[in-house]
């Protein structure tokens, strides 16, 4: 066994090419509120730009085949490109794009050649910022009861309806949508998905007010939106994977979105900064809170976080060495998701209300601790709520079934 | 006998309350208080005190209603239910049993009338930078100067400071000992600011050279506020009690409601669990809360463990129900306009205040003898 | 409110009338073995003698009415019986009749005049021990899926199968049992509810080999039991309730075991033998382990007993005033069981290894801590497993259904 | 590169151990085990030594494989799956490794022989009245007698003592430091009696002017015990971890072949969580453990922070298997031939051995600097 990322002396220096360029290019004095959605319009630009730049290069999206405008590289150059992005405290993507990375893996599965070369390309070397659009008031955990109707009318369909949990602050220019085609036809085979233009007439949306909408995985992404649809019309070359065969290509990236998606393997940043908060008190002779099990706390949290990047690790490799990945992706997700609340508790407990307010003076941390607070009781829903996750885990680890649920198509 | 049955008249009252909770602390209202400059909460405050109850542990010479403790929880159980903003507990429970505890004849006689008419609201301004209630750890000193002390220091996360206009702030004497001071506000010196965040109503409070006379000083000290604040915390359970319950019923209903794959959600075992685990949880916190309530009531000589069981019980029982109810809501109940998010708000803010079930655990195990 | 357990001068004058009674005819060196499958039949033949005795002066089950060879007492009046036999260690009745109890109540409700008087007088009176038959190999939580059999022969009925987890040791004269009696029936319409005296022909049983068996409410069972049955004949009189009633005539037992037995409202036994243990490491400043949470696993397991107490409280309050019962049963039930479970955690972690021997050197309160390990683990089945209370409380709840769930008939 | 396949010799390895647990520890064995009077363990130990894993920590020069950590992991995490008794981890791994930790060249060369051969049972007597893993707390005495030294006091809850030929004891030296003692048994004064009840394998040990020569103290003290520890806890990790896929497995096919309400009872969702929970300990036991492995074979210098991390969660994760097990299988689990409570009662015996969660949280905290 080996547990550590390695790399060869080319791919070493690769990360040299990477890093000095990144030196150059990368912008200074980027933003990083704690509540992202308070990124400003000009570190929005700059997050873009940055995208442009990284697309030109392939690095965008670099394990992409060139043909379509990624960068055609291994596995571990992606991650180079990851790891020296995060010395600068930017994601890959450098934006919030879970629709480019979850839309493009989609097309390359279910796109036509003709497809992927038009809709492949500007995902890829940044030119769009892609959202993906699937809850609806009416489907949340029961994604596939979808509402919004698209009704075929000559070379072009036409899509009403309303789509919740959307995207991000500053807008796409791309989407992607689940629409119902057959409103008669039986469950999952009434189903198409479409690849949608953000500037198509009848096209709208108003940002939603919740408790926090940042904190996904990858770049955050700011407020949430709710899209309306309003007879827009769309020409069929952007269904894809043909008419009620959307559930299937949905598979492809449901199977992404449920705890495959996080490559980056990173440490924990909170972790960090909860240790850093906690030994200075410490060392003033202060903690905040009178806190017998402090020390239980802190080593639970730190398990916790060690628990998620190996399974993380563990899903990475299953999924490069071409192993089987069935019930993993949600179990790491649900780790995920499930330790959030118990490390926003220990923080809680640890630093009391200063855990919980955003003032300059008395917050910790800029305000990513109370961040932590509101975020990990959001996060709990996000990409398939905990039931759901478990409901997967259920159906591919064969519980109480004759033969265990094959996951989604990946390739 | 065995009686776990409210009394006619605290039916009564209970009923009246919850009326009232029901029109003047709707949802809608809540939400606008949010970003209220005060004047909405004012108004509120007018409301409840024209019904009398700011008075409800006030004896009746001073205007007040001389009622239990357990009479003051059925009517913070009900506030619960909205959940209704903390002055109400800050002035009526906490304030008035700390001048009860610690006040003299004629702060009472001064000052106890005025907060019985709704006129004053009280804001216990006791806890500093590290957030334990400890007397040794107040920092804030009283120097006296002229006939008068002068107050310097800051307390921090102090409950509803920004909506009362009486202030009872710690402060260390010359001896070292803490004496508490009566602080009409606004006065020269003393400036409150609000703290933003995921909690509600919870104050910086800033003593620069603050002068006060010699009056505003209690004859009690830490001692007598501790006893107040040790009938004050079921009050305050009943409060979260109160708040569960309003969680419960908003969850139950939309589990019952809410059709995914065909199906009321609440058909799903994972859901029911959620649901099954608000009721224990607050089950667990009423009987403990009105059970220390009896005891103090009841001068019982272990009330106080009964007193930690139920703040460690319903603090807990508040944060978790709210969690739980976020697991059967998913995303409609991070809609601030839903209304779950006050109530997971209010949990987080009192689930440390006055002591989080760390500290009731500990001091209930040294009520113990361990 | 009032949270006390009051008496009148009358009851009060009661309670001296049975102390003295009880001093001096309550049996002296009691056996209270950890595990009360040690209970020799000398201590047995004590218990039963003192059930007799007490059967003689309606105290046995002093609140049913002495027609049938109750007491015609007051509940009151029953928990003074009850306190008073608890300062000599005995329960009521002081031995296993769990059958006993159940069964005359299911008696009272669905039993002819005829057959009240038949039965349950050698009950009262402590004449007979009663064991109760429900769980078979195939019907566990699914206990109307019983697939022992009854068939009517004339004035007979004729059964066949297998009951297990039965009873205690040293056996018993009497029994009830839930039977099939209409094998193609419809579900909860084929089952009967008879009265089965243990001494008929074709009648057997044997010990079965469990991690523990005893502790259950009341006194302790000691081992289970698998009993047969082979060709039994018994009288179509011993038929309680009507031929295929008998999922009805459940309900009012069942009703009754998930949850409402206990009204003893004692103190916690165990709680105070922890205490004693924890306290007097602590004094000789030997704490067995480091365990830094001590006085929080302590606090914890005190607010567990608190609660218990508490809900049998009510629900000790809502039968005795008439007021609806619905989910209030299952929920003291399951905070039994799961408390009991979080104190085994909480002793091993307190007193580690030497929670968990018997050895009579070394093991703490002879073998009463390792007992509870076991037994523990153990508490978590009889009388429908956690799963099943919590089905109970959600369907009495009524969530996820149109009408709340009625409760079985207590009356 | 990443990579967390085993290797294809450690994948032979596992297929004969597996075959070997399945083929010699099944679950009638393992329920006869625990009425054996020790014939019964004695023929099954020659059986394992015959396949030469006794020696699979022991450099070849004295007749071993000279394995990694990893290797023996692979044994031990396939006897999890029996659980087969400890004696094999008390000998071949904790036994081995302390002796290469603190035994001398001599030591070594008359000892790990006989082990390789598996002549030779190993049990470390070091844990005494106080259950806590300190040196100060050893007070079992070591006083120089002519030529050598006399041993006197009570070791408690020493494993697999009664099933070894050699304990290894610690006792104080006249400077208060720890020594360890080559102890051979029998031997007169040394009494060995088992420790009935809800664990396995757990023995006291009583010294009575037992006298020893000199060669019998090893030149290592506690440091290098302390050491040999460290490696040997993932190692006993790995034995959680092949407990909890064999518990998973029990209970996996339970849940699917049993049926209640006409379904399997895995289709319930309050079934299907207990199931999800032990597939969640288990993996998380497994890649803690694993990583621990590969970091001490690698001399990475995070090594121990990994230890105690895999330490506390292998343990919890083993125990709260067996209970979510016990709670899909409901009175099938409990009844002694089904065997699920040989799990039960091994989970309870290695949740404090070598240190409970608790000590390995401290541990771990210690690493952090917190």
């Amino acid at each position: 066994m080996n547990f550590e990322l390695t790399f060869t002396t080319e791919q070493e220096a690769f990360r040299v090419e990477v890093r000095s360029w990144l030196d150059e290019n990368a912008p200074k004095e980027m933003e990083h509120p704690a509540d992202p959605g308070q990124l400003s319009a000009e570190g929005y630009r700059k997050q873009r730009q940055l995208g442009r730049d990284l697309g030109e290069k392939g690095w965008l999206y670099p394990t992409y085949p060139s043909e379509y405008g990624g960068g055609g590289l291994s596995a571990e150059e992606a991650l180079i490109i990851e790891q020296e992005l995060d010395r600068h405290g930017f994601t890959l993507p450098p934006y919030y794009d879970s629709g480019g990375k979850l839309g493009a893996a989609s097309i390359m599965v279910w796109g036509t050649e003709e497809q992927k070369r038009h809709f492949l390309p500007s995902i890829f070397r940044g030119e769009v910022r892609t959202w993906q659009l699937l809850t609806e008031p009416e489907a949340g955990s029961d994604l596939a009861n979808v509402q919004t109707t698209a009704r075929r009318d000559g070379d072009e369909y036409v899509i009403n309806g309303q789509k919740i949990y959307v995207g991000s602050t500053h807008g796409a220019e791309m989407s992607w949508i689940l629409v119902n085609t057959d409103p008669g036809g039986a469950r999952h085979q009434n189903l198409s998905w479409f690849m949608v233009p953000m500037d198509l007439p009848g096209v709208s949306w108003a940002p939603m007010d919740l408790l926090f909408a940042g904190n996904e995985r990858g770049a955050a992404s700011g407020h949430k939106q709710t899209v309306y649809f309003e007879n827009v019309r769309l020409p069929a070359f952007n269904l894809i994977g043909g008419e009620n065969n959307g559930w299937r290509v949905a598979g492809t990236h449901l199977e992404l979105e449920h705890g495959l998606m996080q490559t980056s393997l990173r440490g924990d940043s909170l972790w960090e900064r909860v240790v850093r908060l906690y030994t200075e008190a410490q060392e003033r002779c202060e903690p905040i809170m009178d806190c017998p099990d402090a020390s239980t706390l802190l080593a639970d949290m730190y398990i916790d976080s060690q628990i998620g990047r190996l399974l993380h690790m563990r899903n990475y490799w299953l999924q490069r060495t071409g192993r089987p990945v069935t019930y993993h992706g949600p179990q790491a997700y649900l780790h995920v998701k499930r330790s959030a609340l118990r490390t926003a508790k220990a923080l809680h407990k640890l630093f009391g209300p200063y855990a919980l307010t955003t003032d300059a003076d008395v917050g910790l941390e800029d305000g990513h601790v109370e961040v932590q607070q509101r975020g990990s009781i959001v996060a709990q829903h996000p990409g398939g709520t905990v039931e759901i996750q478990k409901v997967i885990m259920a159906r591919r680890l064969g519980i109480g079934r004759a033969e265990p649920q094959k996951s989604g198509r990946l390739k | 006998m065995l009686d776990l049955a409210l009394t006619q008249s605290q039916e009564m009252l209970r009923a009246a309350a919850r009326e009232m909770v029901e029109r003047e602390y709707s949802k809608e209202v809540l939400l606008q208080l949010e970003s209220d400059d005060g004047e909405l909460e004012r108004s509120l405050w007018d409301k409840t005190a024209s019904a009398g109850w700011p008075g409800i542990l006030i004896p009746a010479k001073y205007g007040g209603e001389g009622g239990s403790l357990t009479d003051a929880a059925v009517i913070l159980e009900e506030l619960g239910r909205g959940p209704a903003p903390g002055i109400f507990f800050s002035t009526a429970v906490l304030g008035v049993l700390s001048l009860l505890e610690a006040s003299s004849e004629e702060q009472q006689a001064s000052i106890l009338p005025r907060i019985a008419t709704g006129e004053a609201g009280i804001a216990l301004a006791a806890t500093e930078a590290r957030y334990v209630w400890k007397e040794e750890l107040t920092r804030t000193k009283a120097v006296r100067r002229g006939d008068g002390f002068a107050l310097n220091g800051v307390k921090l996360f102090v409950q509803d400071a920004g909506n009362a206009n009486i202030l009872i702030c710690t402060a260390t004497l010359e001896g070292g000992e803490a004496g508490l001071f009566l602080v009409d506000v606004p006065l020269s010196g003393v400036s409150i600011r609000p703290l933003p965040g995921f909690l509600s109503d919870s104050f910086e409070v800033r003593l620069d050279g603050v002068e006060v006379p010699e009056s505003a000083l209690m004859p009690g000290g830490w001692d007598a506020l501790d006893s107040a604040v040790l009938k004050a915390l079921p009050v305050l359970s009943a409060y979260q009690v109160g708040a569960c319950e309003r969680v419960f019923e908003m969850t139950l209903e939309y589990a019952n409601s809410r059709i995914q794959f065909g199906l009321p959600i609440g058909r799903f075992q994972r859901v029911q669990d959620h649901v099954i685990q608000i009721v224990n949880l607050k089950d667990a916190a009423r009987w403990t809360t009105y059970e220390a309530l009896w005891k103090l009531d009841e001068n019982k000589p272990d009330a106080a463990a009964a007193v930690h069981v139920c703040a460690a019980v319903a603090r807990e029982a508040y944060y978790q129900a709210c969690n739980a109810a976020h697991e059967v809501h998913a995303g409609l109940g991070i809609m601030r306009e839903y209304g779950l998010t006050l109530h997971t708000r209010m949990s987080r803010t009192l689930y440390h205040y006055l002591g989080d079930p760390a500290h009731h655990k500990a001091r209930l195990a040294a009520e113990l003898g361990l």
